[in-house]
């Protein structure tokens, strides 16, 4: 599944988008997890404060994904 | 309505003109229109400008529910808003959000609402330039989960 | 701050411009117009134009003080009002208010307060045409004494 | 002194301004009635729901006036 990252989560991560194998759970939690054992810099992006959009919907972290979803994190929006 | 994210700046008679082009928003009593700018200077001194990043496509999606969620709210014949992202100098526009009531309460109102909703409720993410470096902007909503909630189902809105 | 009142259309743009102009209002955060125009119905039915009659000088300087008590009561950069006179055809641009702040809701606060006082307390009256005669349009407010009390005495303005 | 009236009233009494005597009393309320006396439709003019400005300000029926003011009559505004 694609998976992607914004502001603050986009630079502790390096990255703005990565293919990501299904997670277990197959949830928005289960990615995450997944994505936090990566490294420290991941933990830390993830840990606190993160939003997520599945299919660009906004979505809680027992959101069920699948492998073809866009998933996304990103920090608490401050634009206008 | 019309939803537009681009890094171009806008002209205020264009996109006045192009709100008030629909048949019905032309014959409408009331219209406001709000522009926001860059300020130069922050709660801790001047800043540089500042730098607008955004989802494609969830932005607009999530923009245009604004507005739909405007017109269940307040009677509208049309509305609006242009948003630019990218690298962008003090006092340059930011956004533009324009409404047509009949009546101006109306128009007032729903203008209002949407920059409030916008300002909590839409993917976009700020840094602030000073001194050569850039610091994101802390959201200042104590519950984003919360402020966020009402884009997550589409039956929900209007309520 | 600039006042105008003419038989002549405006263009947004145009005012905009003018309005931040100044340049304390060019580095303001927020800026909100409201254009009212003529509706083509009144609560009998459709009306062909209307037409509006003013008292030169007085219309000016009540519109003057307008914006004075404006800037008392809010926090803006700058404001201005047009207000065109004459016989108007449907959807005709009558009159524009523009504001300036460094916050948005002084800025949508005080166009929407300028519009509530102008309709109430500035020399103008209204005719409104159908069926090729004009009838005066009746005060909507139940004391008009009271409401146009604080163009009296300037002393008491921005209490 | 010069007396202008605007919208209805300066239908009803079919002129937009006139040179007066200072009436007497002296005050705005001496003048009206003064412009009341001039006719039936100076009477239904000037009667009810009548503002009045003195020098382009907004007064009462009480406010003295004197020969070199400019006084007005009008209806309750409908402008904007």
């Amino acid at each position: 599944m694609k998976v992607k990252f914004f502001a603050q989560i986009r630079e502790l991560t390096g990255v703005e988008e990565i293919e990501c194998d299904l997670p277990v759970p197959a949830t928005i939690d289960g990615l995450r997890e997944q994505l936090m054992a990566r490294g420290a810099n991941w933990q830390q992006a993830l840990q606190t404060n993160v939003l997520c959009a599945r299919n660009q919907t906004l979505c809680d972290g027992v959101t069920p994904v699948s492998a073809d979803d866009e998933v996304a994190f990103f920090p608490p929006v401050t634009g206008g | 309505m019309f939803v537009e994210v681009s890094p171009n700046d806008f002209r205020q008679q264009d996109l006045y003109d192009r709100l008030c082009a629909a048949d019905n928003a032309s014959r409408s009593g009331a219209v406001v229109t709000f522009t926001g700018r860059v300020r130069d200077y922050n709660a801790e001194g001047s800043i540089d400008g500042i730098e607008l990043e955004y989802y494609p496509g969830m932005t607009e999606a999530a923009l245009q529910q604004l507005l739909e969620q405007a017109q269940q709210r307040f009677l509208l014949s049309d509305a609006g808003i242009v948003h630019r992202v990218g690298r962008l100098p003090n006092h340059a526009q930011i956004v533009w959000v324009g409404t047509c009531a009949p009546h101006r309460k109306d128009a007032f109102n729903a203008a209002s609402y949407i920059m409030d909703m916008l300002k909590q409720s839409v993917p976009i993410w700020k840094k602030e330039w000073a001194n050569g470096a850039a610091q994101w902007v802390a959201a200042t909503s104590t519950d984003s989960q919360a402020a966020m909630r009402w884009l997550k189902d589409t039956d929900e809105s209007g309520a």
